[in-house]
């Protein structure tokens, strides 16, 4: 048995002790220390949880404790974990120590920089283990600000623009959150996720605020049309801070909207359509917009939205496998995206050009950060082996078990934009990897120590889930189960 | 049975020395990449022989059928109890085949690539990518699983990307190498969209539950998929016409064939493997894999047989016309699998129809010998020319003699003149064909006919015609000469294996037997052909030119392969990037975001618009003041009362 | 005799005990200003922790005045906020010959709204309230020669006495209709006839006007631009504070028939305010103009969490002050000292801000994100309780309409951090020593800041000791 | 004996009374008759809070106390007010209203 807490407070005092430390080299030791302490924990916190349940304890939410908060408001400090939000904390902890490693060397403001990366990490933690919708929602907004900061102070591009529009966005988002959290609580009386899921919520009150809290994940999770803060805020934030924002920013809306679902599965059901509709708008979209792209950062940034609309188009099927597929695919595109803004960081740092055009032959000069790069392609053009395929087939699998005519042909689009997807990564790997390379850039450095830790780590966790997908099958597994039982519950009365 | 289990190792070797190279290669192994990968595979291959020993004359055949066995079977990925991804190893006529094919010219090919690649810059990638490709053929082919064969698929893609990337500063290899991976993937799109609907309505993904729910018209599966219809064809049309359309990717049928050619760009070698005698025969592989399901549906039997037999024509005449010799070669391939494919699509499941099923299969086999070694002939060839146009080339039989010999054995072969191996694999075709249906039977014909034309064209041209200039001899090292001579051996030898003794569509041996009297037409067409070819291109003259301008236009349009790159460069480039791709993305940055924006603006202008509200009057102050209350008291005191 | 009376009046008496002291410094010999400033901040931290001690309830004068545990609390608020500005206001008082009116000044109007807090009866109340106006039009002009000082405190004085004029209007009608000045007795009598509601709502406008609701709020920004910080700071913070409880108490002690009524009202003034204070606060580049509006906004909110009439609403709306005490004058400090030091106001000088003075823009950063409703501010959690005390009402469109606003709101307030953190600036503000009195000050106030939400003791005891309708 | 004059006329004469103060202070221009407007209007409050203790309330004073209040406090804003209007003065060199405007927007 463990605390969840230390999750929080880890990074809580590596924020302190970096805002106590003196000089780069200080601030960067104590930051990664603190992500890998946290790497460590989150690999116990693996081992125990399948400790428990191997032990045979089929609870929904392991490790769980519940404190009260606002007693006089019913608001309590309730956490604890299922196999889902288990999934998130180990991508959020690979990704940390990948986003510290590759911003190693950033000497402008680095203790704010670093405080910041840590702030925002911490956001993530409590987000996922929060299993009481005010804490949950306290948590969300907590990352928010680190990202306008973030972005706005040490981005480039037109950063103060990109970063007040995110900021914006993201807190609207987070508004509409407000309002469905509020309807579900002046209906049950509380905020607790355990609570509301034995209780239920009536019809009429699903109806009405399902959209308000779905869309305002979904702003989190780039759906279609509220995803434009993804291309501008990724594109001009510093690598680390792209890297957070894809790999687990995003990552909080989707997993709001999954939980969401699951609170409201009327509304959900009702939904669906509008649902699965914009998530294959999102996707199509998505794809050939990136299509479109020159600017690598962009490209990314783009392409990011094509796959999360993977997510919500898996949570919109809402059936056991696209869930899964779902929550797969989070956590693969975490991991994927987080390696691609590496490696663009990496070639940015030295050729000073994102344009693709400028680019050329990199492979020649600096052959490990390119493997990465394509390798990254790779994983989101879905190759057999990397984490993508699992996700996305699994996804196509489970969308593909509804059999209405119009979810088939959403199933079928989305597939189609794997062809799309294949286009834009090939005509820019081609274009900047491969082909004649420029004289200048001929002679540029290959990744440093810190760069390719960075990437192996990440590479790493793309391989063991595009290699070995029954391991996190098994870890989400019964969670899944769970939230079909709330969703089926429905479907039976319906 | 588990007896077969150390198959494993076959695909595993190659897997493990892609592995070894590719971490290491470049730093530590660069010496002994080749030998390493070269050894492993011969590992592989001693294997892939034992195990076909013991398939076919040991324990393969249990009253006389042979079985399938599934050696190995592991849940890999689990999508809802009954659907699930399982790594798994088959073990049947076909697969064994393909394994020894696979192997024996893989390894071949490493041992030509010692000498042909030496002193490369990237030698221990391009073995690892060799390894790589190797692989994941071998785990196609031994797929007991349709979404594993589709895993795999992928990977062959890839690797074959990778491998006519090799010399990645060409902007034209760079450009062929994607055409190659968009194209196939844009098929793998269908195959995968048929296996959803095959697994659907199957409620599972292995193959074998496939066919036993799928063959037997009874059962519930079968009954559910035939009912379900889609655009008035049954879903088990559709689903095997999709899955199709992967194969067709892969093999380069019309009219997805283009990025064949292109794919030329790559290393010599690594066309004789890829893209003459393993990848690009996996459609033909698949469809024999189905076969049991094909087989329930005419309609989709149909269209392989249609669009097998319109490749095959298409690209003899095309091939006619080519004057870069592996371009030549490439047109040829895909004629001889367009052959492979309609002799699927003729055949029956089983029987005295089978004919057609097993002659494919004989055709694959023997296709892969004769076609490699055309294919390190010509890489021969190239490496002491240095060029792949015809004009460069000519009179090299004195220079090159083993490789003459070689590649003109080769020749005779794939034009079908007995006793070489293509004389009886394309005997039993055109049998089944005459049997089944006439039309494609004359079709045959012709592209028989075609084919020992253009190889001709192609020999003459080489070995033949003007006298060449370049003085010094040598045909490179024994490491290079040793394959031909090897690989000519089999081209000569392997038409005489008993094919039909093994490999037939329900496992039961089939009696087969040469009807010379029928083979007279082919093989003096055949001749006749190589004469025609001898009288044009043995030495320097304007005859064919002047046919050539008989031709006229039919000529220049197959030597433009009939604009079907130009068709596709249109689509995509003409329509797709400017009325698709260049839309949303404006829409987006316009539209969507501008909608944001212009909520924003117009918050600002509103703003902007009411500062006179705050006038610094402190008279109006108390005027606005006095209004509100008045406002109020009317509110409520009578409205809301 | 007994000493109820000296205990229920503590506070009021202290504060008064101190008045006539200054009076008495004043009139004496010449001492050092520091000297006069350390006990004046000493004696105003005595009558905070006097107010700590022994809570009851209780009146006195037969009903005029009334004290209990919510009154007692309320008052050592008003306290703390006197004795913060008290401390940012050093290094502006230092120097100044006249500090000791301007204690004068402000504490006479503590003292009124102390009164006016605890009184029962509209006559008390209508002292209070100009007890506290009165002397603040005075303090707004403590500038003697600034044109602006004088122009704000021209506009405050009229504005005030005709809204008075009105108020009292209403008064005099609340006595027509119901004979009485008693609270207690008039709840009694009320029964809506129209010109009791005409009554109810004049009454309610001269509210409205001291909390600068829309469209009583024009006098509020030309007034906070014009005096002098610590008085602006003074007026945004206790004056609006003292009038926001007495609000609460009347509305739901004494106009308890009537709340349907003042339900209607408040929201509609909610809308309004949060609108209108968000419109203008977007295009001010004068700091205190734009916190002027951003308070006027934040009005709003807290007038929707008074609608709700329940217990939570007044919790919300005592926890929310305290949290807004914290941070409204931590920004206030920090412009306090700029101005005092370098005598610049606008927004645009503090473009680069950070460069030169991290500290105060960190700290004036934490009270910005405190005041939009960040969290782990507290500020977050205010806004957040005051929400849900309003939605409890089941009126949810106001929620969507302020949870859009908070939109508005968060562009205005992140592009104040966005000029000092990220604007370049070839002349940023110099490096500012802060007198340490101000810096204990600004930490008194983020520490507040985070501690006051984080701590859910806060407001569980509020809650505890407040009253619903 | 002559009949007294009912309520109603005295309260139409306060608020006219009151009307006509709120007049001056929305139009004249200087500050000192603003303010005497303002009084006007005070007053007429006055005259509410006699008339309603003298008719409808006779047996308890509470409204003339009110009034007493009102016309100290009056008396002190006033005191203030002129105060404020002679430092304007100093720095405007003017008691028109609109020339104090500088603060607005």
């Amino acid at each position: 048995m463990m605390n969840l807490t230390l999750l929080i407070l880890i990074p809580l005092l590596t924020a302190v002790l970096i805002l106590l430390a003196k000089g780069l080299q200080q601030i960067r030791v104590i930051g990664l220390t603190g992500a890998f302490a946290q790497l460590g924990l989150t690999g116990w916190l693996l081992k125990s949880f399948l400790a428990e349940r191997a032990a045979g304890n089929n609870a929904t939410y392991l490790f769980e404790s519940n404190q009260t908060w606002f007693k006089a408001l019913n608001i309590n400090y309730h956490i604890g974990i299922d196999g889902i939000a288990l999934a998130m904390i180990l991508l959020t902890s690979v990704i940390v120590v990948a986003g510290i490693l590759v911003s190693w060397s950033m000497d402008k403001l680095s203790k704010e920089y670093f405080f910041l990366l840590v702030l925002l990490s911490m956001g993530a933690y409590g987000f996922f283990i929060s299993l009481d919708l005010f804490t949950l929602f306290f948590f969300l907004e907590v990352a928010v600000i680190p990202k306008f900061l973030l972005i706005g102070i040490w981005g480039s591009g037109d950063r103060t623009k990109s970063a007040m529009k995110l900021a914006l966005m993201l807190m609207a988002g987070s508004a509409l959150v407000m309002v469905g959290l509020f309807g579900i609580y002046y209906n049950i009386q509380s905020f607790d996720i355990v609570q509301i899921t034995q209780q239920g919520i009536p019809v009429g009150v699903q109806k009405f605020f399902f959209p308000f809290a779905f869309l305002g994940f979904g702003v989190f999770a780039a759906l279609f049309p509220f995803h434009t803060w993804v291309p501008d805020g990724h594109a001009s934030a510093p690598t680390a801070a792209s890297m957070f924002l894809a790999g687990i920013s995003m990552k909080l809306g989707g997993y709001g909207c999954l939980r969401i679902a699951a609170l409201m599965p009327d509304a959900a059901h009702t939904y669906s359509w509008i649902i699965i509709l914009l998530a294959t708008i999102a996707i199509i979209y998505g794809a050939f917009a990136t299509m479109m792209q020159t600017d690598l950062k962009y490209i990314n940034a783009y392409s990011s939205i094509s796959h999360c609309g993977f997510v919500i188009l898996g949570i919109g099927m809402m059936n056991k496998t696209s869930i899964n597929g779902a929550v797969i695919q989070m956590v693969s595109h975490g991991l994927m995206t987080a390696l691609f803004f590496a490696a663009i960081g990496m070639i940015y740092s030295r050729t000073h050009t994102r344009i693709v055009a400028q680019l050329g032959g990199l492979l020649k000069a600096m052959p490990f950060i390119s493997t990465v790069f394509v390798i990254a392609g790779l994983c989101s053009l879905g190759l057999p082996g990397f984490s993508g395929f699992v996700a996305e087939m699994t996804v196509f699998m489970g969308s593909w078990q509804n059999p209405d005519g119009a979810y088939r042909l959403a199933t079928v689009l989305s597939g189609a934009s794997i062809v799309v997807t294949a286009v834009y990564i090939l005509r820019a790997t081609g274009r900047a990897i491969m082909g004649p390379i420029s004289a200048e850039h001929a002679l540029l450095a290959d990744a440093s120590w810190n760069e390719k830790l960075a990437a192996v780590l990440l590479i790493a966790g793309i391989l063991l889930i595009g290699l070995a997908p029954f391991l996190i099958n098994h870890l989400i597994m019964p969670s899944t189960d769970a939230i079909m039982v709330q969703m089926s519950k429905v479907i039976v009365a319906k | 049975m588990s007896n077969y289990l150390y198959i494993l190792w076959i695909p595993l070797l190659p897997l493990v020395t892609f592995v070894l190279l590719g971490l290491f290669g470049r730093k530590y192994l660069s010496g002994i990449a080749g030998l390493l990968g070269t050894a492993s595979l011969f590992t592989s291959t001693i294997l892939s022989f034992v195990a076909a020993k013991q398939y076919f004359f040991e324990d393969g055949k249990v009253n006389g059928v042979f079985q399938k066995i599934v050696a190995l079977k592991y849940t890999w990925l689990e999508f809802s109890p009954n659907l699930s991804i399982d790594l798994g190893i088959i073990v049947d006529p076909i697969s064994v085949m393909m394994l020894v094919v696979v192997t024996s010219v893989s390894l071949m090919v490493h041992v030509f690539s010692l000498g042909y690649m030496k002193g490369e810059e990237r030698f221990a990638t391009y073995y690892a990518f060799l390894s790589l490709f190797t692989f994941s053929m071998l785990g196609l082919i031994l797929s007991s699983n349709i979404f594993q064969v589709y895993m795999f698929w992928e990977l062959v893609g890839v690797s074959s990307f990778l491998l006519i990337s090799y010399y990645f500063n060409k902007p034209s290899a760079v450009a062929a190498s994607k055409k190659a991976f968009i194209v196939t993937r844009f098929a793998d799109l269908g195959f995968l969209i048929g296996i959803l609907i095959l697994g659907y309505y199957g409620g599972s993904m292995d193959i074998g539950l496939l066919i036993e729910r799928f063959t037997s018209s009874s059962s519930t599966q079968f009954i559910s998929i035939t009912s379900a219809s889609f655009l008035g064809a049954s879903m088990l049309t559709w689903g095997l016409t999709l899955i199709f359309v992967g194969g067709a990717g892969k093999s380069a049928m019309f009219p997805l064939h283009i990025w064949l050619p292109d794919a030329m760009e790559g290393p010599t070698p690594v066309s004789a493997l890829i893209h003459a005698a393993t990848m690009v025969v996996a459609g033909v592989y698949l469809v024999a894999r189905m076969f049991p399901v094909f087989s329930m549906s005419e309609a989709a039997l149909n269209i392989v047989t249609y669009v097998g037999a319109a490749s095959a024509l298409f690209a003899a005449i095309i091939a006619c016309t080519q004057t870069d010799i592996k371009r030549v070669l490439a047109y040829s391939t895909m004629s001889q699998i367009g052959y492979m494919m309609f002799a699927l699509g003729i055949s029956k499941n089983g029987g005295e129809g089978g004919l057609g099923y097993m002659a494919s299969l004989f055709h694959l086999f023997t296709h892969a010998f004769f076609k490699s070694l055309l294919f390190l002939g010509a890489g021969a060839v190239i490496h002491m020319v240095h060029s792949n146009e015809m004009k460069d080339m000519g009179g090299l039989r004195k220079l090159m003699p083993v490789t003459h010999i070689a590649f003109l054995i080769a020749c005779l072969a794939i034009a079908g003149i007995p006793p070489f191996a293509g004389f009886f694999s394309k005997e039993e075709i055109l049998t089944a064909a005459f049997h089944e249906n006439k039309i494609i039977y004359g079709i045959a014909l012709f592209t028989a006919a075609l084919t020992s034309y253009y190889m001709f064209r192609l020999y003459f041209n080489i070995f033949w015609s003007k006298e060449t200039t370049i003085s010094h001899h040598g045909e490179g090292p024994w490491v290079m000469k040793l394959p031909l001579i090897i690989l000519a051996a089999c081209a000569v030898g392997v038409g005489f294996v008993p094919f039909s003794q093994f490999v037939t569509a329900d496992g039961k041996p089939l009696v087969t037997h040469i009807d010379w009297v029928f083979s007279i037409a082919p093989v003096v067409l055949s001749v006749l052909a190589i004469l025609l070819a001898a009288r044009f291109y043995k030495n320097e003259n304007d005859k064919s030119d002047k046919v050539v301008a008989g031709f006229g236009g039919l000529y220049t349009a197959a030597y433009k392969k009939f604009y079907v790159d130009e068709v596709y460069l249109f689509i995509t480039k003409k329509i797709i990037f400017p009325f698709i791709g260049q839309p949303i993305a404006w829409a987006d940055k316009n539209m969507v975001d501008g909608f944001m924006q212009l909520l924003a603006t117009i918050t600002a202008k509103i703003a902007l618009l009411i500062k006179g509200l705050q006038s610094g009057k402190v008279q109006n102050y108390a005027l606005f003041f006095f209004g509100g209350v008045v406002a109020l008291s009317i509110l409520f005191i009578y409205i809301w009362k | 005799m007994n000493y109820t009376i000296l205990l229920h009046l503590r506070q009021e008496l202290m504060l008064a005990a101190l008045i006539f002291l200054l009076l008495f410094i004043k009139l004496g010999k010449e001492r050092s200003n520091e000297s006069i400033l350390n006990f004046i901040n000493i004696g105003l931290l005595v009558n905070l922790g006097a107010g700590f001690c022994c809570h009851e309830t209780g009146e006195l004068f037969n009903g005029m005045f009334n004290t209990n545990t919510i009154i007692v609390f309320e008052k050592n608020l008003l306290n703390l906020a006197a004795l913060i500005i008290s401390m940012q206001s050093y290094a502006w008082l230092k120097n100044n010959d006249n500090m000791i009116e301007f204690y004068l000044l402000t504490f006479t109007s503590l003292l009124g709204m102390f009164f006016m807090i605890s009184s029962g009866n509209l006559l008390m109340f209508y002292l209070g309230l100009e007890m506290s106006t009165i002397p603040l039009a005075a303090a707004a002009n403590f500038d003697l020669t600034k044109r602006k000082s004088s122009e704000a405190a021209m506009k405050l004085i009229l504005s005030s006495a005709f809204s008075s004029g009105i108020l009292l209007l209403g008064i005099s009608f609340l006595y027509g209709t119901t004979g009485t000045l008693n609270f207690s007795i008039i709840t009694a009598h009320i029964n809506g006839n129209p010109l009791q509601l005409f009554a109810f709502i004049l009454l309610v406008t001269g509210f409205a006007f001291k909390i600068s609701a829309v469209p009583f709020h024009l006098w509020t920004a030309d007034v906070y631009e014009g005096s002098p910080v610590a008085v602006t700071s003074f007026l945004s913070v206790i004056s609006k504070a003292a009038v926001l409880f007495t609000l609460v108490n009347i509305l739901y002690k004494v106009f308890t028939p009537l709340a349907h009524t003042w339900y209607l009202i408040l929201v509609v003034l909610a809308a309004a305010t949060i609108l209108i204070g968000n419109l203008f606060a977007l295009r001010q580049d004068n700091f205190k103009r734009f916190l002027a509006f951003s308070s006027i906004a934040q009005v709003g909110f807290i007038l929707i969490g008074i609608s709700s009439s329940s217990q939570a609403g007044t919790a919300s709306l005592i926890y929310f002050v305290l949290i807004y005490i914290f941070s409204n004058l931590a920004a206030f400090g920090v412009v306090s000292v700029v101005s005092a030091l370098t005598g610049k106001e606008k927004i645009s000088d503090f473009k680069g801000f950070y460069k030169t003075n991290p500290m105060l823009s960190w700290v004036l950063t934490i009270a910005l994100f405190s005041l939009a409703g960040v969290p782990p501010t507290a500020g977050f959690f205010g806004k957040l309780f005051l929400m849900m005390a309003g939605a409890a009402k089941g009126n949810y469109g106001i929620i969507i309409f302020a949870a859009l606003n908070m939109v508005i709101s968060f562009y205005y307030y992140l592009s104040v951090v966005k000029a000092i953190f990220m604007d370049e600036n070839p002349h940023p503000i110099q490096k500012i020593a802060v007198p340490t009195v101000s810096k204990i000050a600004m930490y008194l106030c983020v520490i507040g800041i985070i501690a006051t939400g984080l701590l859910s003791m806060v407001y569980d005891y509020i809650h505890s000791i407040s009253f619903g309708l | 004996m002559m009949q007294e004059i009912p309520l109603t006329h005295i309260l139409f004469v306060s608020t006219a009374l009151f009307f006509i103060g709120m007049y001056g202070l929305f139009t004249r221009r200087n500050l000192i008759t603003m303010l005497m407007s303002i009084e006007l209007m005070l007053n007429s409050v006055n005259i509410n809070f006699v008339a309603f203790n003298k008719y409808l309330f006779p047996d308890n004073l509470e409204g003339l106390f009110f009034t007493l209040f009102i016309i100290t406090i009056a008396a002190a804003e006033a005191a203030v007010a002129i105060a404020i209007i002679i430092n304007l003065y100093r720095s405007h060199h003017s008691i028109d209203v609109e020339d104090a405007t500088e603060m607005k927007y």
